[in-house]
């Protein structure tokens, strides 16, 4: 009973801050209300027994995307500012073309709730499965084990698919800038309050970081979640102007961005000469497995951060 | 009604809430962040479904969903980076409307 | 009702009356910096009471530990967060704050 | 190792077709500078695989390869038929023509590496693997992946040129883009939810047409069309692909489209072929004429090239999804399912040899001519006949004349219609002919006017000219020879392509 009722006021929570991320009129406002609602949803995870996907979901979904989406705003109202242009404008008050496509999404929303409805309450999916297989995976977290064993070849294409958006974001840099630095200069006093936490909280980083790794294999943790929390250290760090972003031209930072992904690539490939792609020998699949993760939590962990520092702007 | 449909139906809310965003809010920040709404609604639609299982919670769809999430993450990477850039570039937080023919259109 | 159970519930109550002050500070202060005074200020002591109401009900030393690690991660991130949107605000980034005060 | 050693049934050509561009994108990340010595080899490398597959396939049939050897539904599996073999070598041969093609503009000798210079080459390689990720994948949550494998790949290349229109294209792209891949993974996530499998050929057996799968392969579809530009969410193509740089119009016009399309045949014909209702098929026919003559029409109206190319690729879209009433039939079997059904991936594959020879030749011209509008390139065929023939070749396919690849589609389908009695369909595609030959030889005319022109024109390679023209030729070609294509996407051919849908 008491549980309902705080997954009743959990969903409320994040029905109310998603609504109120889509209507509010300022774009600050917005945005706030985003992150507060990944959150609730790293909660509402919690909640669904998946400490893994809610890990994920609070660094990356609420924390890394909020980051994101704060630069491009600031960016924008600096560019709207300068050209007198504010806030959404057009179409804002047309209510009948509002109300249409109100209606639209309602029904999306409706037909998604009813399958909701109409499916069983009870469903064992692929729970069983995994439990009877996960002893030749050699990992005992049934997450890890899908991500890096059974469906690992997902999770090769996915940390391609980082790289791909890093390519792009680069790609949109100005021709001047090319091979500098991303970003724009931080500065700090190296005595300030800002400098002092700047080189303490990324030890603290640095230790939860390794720990999620390492708890992977057993417990809720893994390359991804572990690849954001050494991310999050180092832009703590650039944001308080202790060392500067690299130049994007640098040859070991592009090392490091391709490593973990080259790594599991080249696994995949002497598997599948060997007779099975991606296939993980059962006798090393644990210390295979660990030693993807290790370089793939590298690489994460770097092209995040360039993600989230953007173009070059900066030949210095 | 148990926690899992209420989390389901929640999710299916999100959906139409992010989907109104998308189509409602001009400003390309705004819908970036509607599509990362209709993304983590599906998410939360994914969880909810596979934790009907009665011996704990599905972990296939767990690791999808992690999947899904870094490759929402990518996916608001680029979009925010061709959004400065075109606000820099043209002056503009809006796309401009749509217009079908003629040799304006590129 | 232990009296372990009895001080966790006091430890709580007051915690949240705390985050409330905080949340009205949030709401109610003028600019960015008054904001953030009131936020880290009520939130810390909130958070650190809360840690201290469930740390009576941790069944060993281990998870007490935990608890009290979270509430240290916690102020460390909060000083750290708040230094990042104090210099934020006196660059002038945030321009929804009414009050914005330029240098 | 003896040839047919190579080509068993065992060895893992559909991974390599994944590993090879794979690897190739990541050593061109950090050695972008030395992208002339590695494009050309890795493409033919990757030209050899795509080779080797589609020997395998038509050796031993199609193949099944689990990843990391799990068995589905746990497991992923590759799968190599000879519809997903004529694809790799189709998407193969455009890629290794395009890096060619690029290998002047975006990896100049001893020049210090440059913004576009960087990014082409990782993008086209990542591209060309999620194209083939997708076309071997048998699994639906994987195929979530490649295509945002591809969509990233895709709007970055748009974006490449810099300019703020081209921006604005890029944008509008990855909004349909996004769009259509959370359409196509709530469909997923409902199929998951209903039968605990992503696996393509377990779905076919256990789905049944209730609520919750129809909405899941209606949400899946419409992700898809959105991403495949059927009108009416085709606004996003034409600025796109006429706005992206001519090697990057090639591979988003010839192979990025057709992906999207792939899936929507693998999801009706290999997953549920039961559920398509005669509404159903009638529509996406219907939409399919629409962007027929809509497309063709626009095209008519564009003043500049690279826009008439790209509406050319909006209209010829359409006769895809003529597919899908005319191979649909009642599920009984019917004579001509099968002739409809090849034609639809006969004109997949000849419009992807047409239209990247059309965009490369395209890209030559107006780099001679310096812009792109028509009116400035009366003549050119005398000083740059090559390009010029090129792109007359290709034109020739996509009219649907004799003897070209072109034809052969339009055969095929003109035949299942008449077959089937459905006229409506026949006079779409003879009208459409008539209107791709009115909008195309209104360029063509321009081309073959009189006058010298050399005087003015920027000095190119020919290579450019001659890639361009080794592509429609193949175009042409596919026509001549259809008979090995045609036998080899009959290989591990859906039932449902000769039984019809239903």
């Amino acid at each position: 009973m008491t549980a309902l009722a705080f997954d009743t006021l959990l969903a409320i929570a994040i029905a109310a801050t998603a609504a109120g991320a889509v209507v509010a009129r300022g774009l600050y406002a917005s945005i706030a209300l985003f992150i507060i609602y990944g959150l609730m949803l790293a909660v509402a995870w919690v909640r669904l027994e998946a400490i893994d996907v809610a890990l994920a979901e609070a660094a990356i979904g609420a924390g890394l995307t909020g980051i994101l989406l704060v630069g491009a705003a600031a960016r924008c109202r600096a560019v709207e500012r300068r050209t007198g242009a504010i806030g959404d404008g057009s179409g804002e008050r047309r209510t009948l073309l509002r109300t249409i496509q109100g209606a639209m999404a309602g029904v999306l929303a409706a037909a998604v709730g009813a399958a909701v409805l109409l499916l069983p309450d009870s469903a064992p999916g692929l729970t069983a499965t995994v439990a009877g297989t996960i002893e030749r995976s050699g990992v005992s977290n049934p997450v890890t084990a899908v991500l890096l064993n059974f469906r690992g070849y997902d999770t090769l294409l996915e940390s391609m698919v980082l790289v791909v958006a890093l390519v792009g974001v680069w790609s949109l840099g100005a021709e001047q800038f090319w091979g500098g630095r991303p970003g724009l200069k931080q500065h700090a006093r190296t005595d300030g309050v800002l400098a002092y936490f700047g080189r303490m909280l990324p030890l603290v980083g640095l230790l939860v970081g390794i720990h999620l790794l390492w708890a992977g294999a057993h417990a809720p943790g893994g390359a991804f979640q572990a690849g954001t929390v050494l991310a999050a250290v180092w832009l703590l760090v650039a944001m308080a102007g202790l060392r500067d972003a690299p130049p994007i031209a640098s040859m070991r930072l592009r090392l490091l961005i391709v490593v973990g992904p080259a790594w599991f690539l080249a696994v995949g490939a002497i598997g599948a000469l060997a007779g099975s792609f991606l296939g993980l020998p059962e006798a090393f699949a644990s210390e295979l497995i660990l030693a993807i993760e290790v370089l793939l939590t590298l690489s994460i962990a770097v092209t995040l951060v360039l993600l989230v520092l953007g173009v070059p702007r900066r030949t210095t | 009604m148990t926690g899992i449909t209420l989390f389901g139906l929640t999710g299916a809310l999100v959906i139409g809430l992010g989907v109104f965003g998308l189509v409602a809010r001009h400003h390309l920040v705004h819908r970036v962040l509607a599509f990362n709404l209709i993304g983590s609604g599906i998410f939360l639609l994914f969880g909810a479904l596979a934790s009907r299982s009665p011996n704990g919670t599905d972990p296939v769809p767990q690791a999808l969903v992690i999947t899904g999430i870094v490759v929402a993450l990518a996916a608001t990477a680029l979009a925010v980076t061709l959004i400065t850039r075109f606000a820099e570039a043209s002056g503009r937080t809006h796309l401009p409307d749509d217009s079908e023919d003629g040799d304006g259109a590129v | 009702m232990t009296v372990f159970d009895i001080l966790t519930l006091a430890c709580a109550a007051l915690g949240m009356v705390f985050f409330a002050a905080g949340t009205v500070g949030l709401l109610r202060f003028p600019d960015v910096h008054s904001r953030l005074h009131a936020l880290t200020k009520a939130d810390n002591l909130g958070l650190g009471l809360i840690a201290l109401g469930l740390i009576f009900q941790a069944e060993g030393i281990a998870t007490a530990l935990k608890l009290l690690l979270v509430w240290l991660l916690a102020i460390f991130a909060a000083a750290t967060a708040s230094q990042l949107i104090a210099r934020a605000a006196l660059t002038g980034l945030d321009d929804d704050t009414p009050a914005d005060p330029r240098p | 190792m003896a040839l047919s050693d190579w080509l068993a049934p065992d060895m893992a050509w559909a991974a390599f077709s994944v590993i090879v561009p794979l690897a190739a994108a990541l050593l061109s990340l950090p050695l972008a500078r030395h992208a002339r010595y590695i494009a050309l080899p890795a493409a033919l490398l990757g030209l050899i695989v795509a080779c080797a597959s589609a020997a395998q396939v038509w050796l031993h049939g199609a193949v099944l390869l689990a990843a990391g050897g799990w068995a589905p539904p746990l497991g992923i599996v590759l799968r190599l038929d000879g519809l997903a073999a004529a694809f790799l070598v189709l998407t193969a041969a455009i890629s290794t023509a395009v890096a060619w093609y690029a290998l002047p503009q975006f990896a100049a000798r001893g020049a210090s590496e440059s913004r576009s210079g960087f990014a082409f080459w990782p993008l086209l390689f990542f591209l060309w693997a999620g194209l083939n990720a997708l076309l071997v994948s048998n699994d639906l949550f994987n195929l979530y992946v490649a295509l945002e494998l591809i969509g990233l790949t895709a709007v970055a290349l748009v974006a490449l040129d810099g300019k703020p229109a081209v921006i604005a294209a890029a944008l509008r792209y990855l909004l349909f883009a996004l769009f259509g891949s959370l359409a196509y993974l709530l469909g997923v996530v409902l199929l998951y939810a209903q039968y605990a499998t992503l696996d393509m050929t377990l779905l076919r057996h256990v789905a049944q047409a209730d609520f919750a799968t129809l909405l899941a392969a209606a949400l899946m579809t419409a992700g898809l069309l959105a991403k495949t530009a059927l009108v009416p969410l085709h606004a996003w193509l034409p600025p796109a692909h006429a706005g992206a740089p001519a090697p990057a119009s090639a591979l988003l016009s010839a192979l990025v489209v057709k992906g999207s399309f792939y899936v929507v045949i693998r999801l009706w014909f290999d997953v549920l072929p039961n559920q398509a209702g005669a509404a159903f098929t009638t529509l996406l026919g219907t939409l399919g004429a629409l962007a027929i003559l809509y497309g063709s029409a626009l095209a008519f109206r564009q003043n500049r090239l690279k826009p008439i190319i790209a509406y050319s690729t909006v209209a010829q879209l359409g006769y895809l999804f003529l597919v899908f009433p005319l191979a649909g039939g009642a599920g009984e079997a019917q004579p001509w399912g099968a002739a409809a059904w090849s034609g639809g991936m006969f004109h997949a594959l000849s419009h992807g040899l047409a239209k990247a020879a059309m965009f490369l030749a395209a890209g030559t011209l107006i780099q001679a001519v310096g812009h792109d509008r028509i009116d400035g390139l009366d003549g050119i065929a005398r000083s740059m006949p090559i390009a010029a023939f090129a792109f007359g070749l290709a034109a020739i396919s996509l009219m649907g004349l004799p003897p070209s690849g072109g034809f052969t589609a339009k055969y095929l389908l003109l035949t299942a219609a008449l077959a089937a009695g459905q006229w409506g369909w026949a006079i779409i595609m003879i009208v459409g002919g008539l209107l791709a030959a009115g909008y195309l030889f209104r360029v063509l005319n321009r081309f073959l006017l009189e006058g010298d022109r050399s005087a003015t024109l920027q000095a190119v390679p020919a290579g450019g000219q001659i890639i361009a023209l080794l592509l429609a030729l193949a175009a042409i070609l596919l026509g001549l020879l259809s008979a090995t294509p045609y036998a080899l996407l009959q290989i591990g051919r859906p039932d449902a392509a000769a039984g019809g849908l239903s």
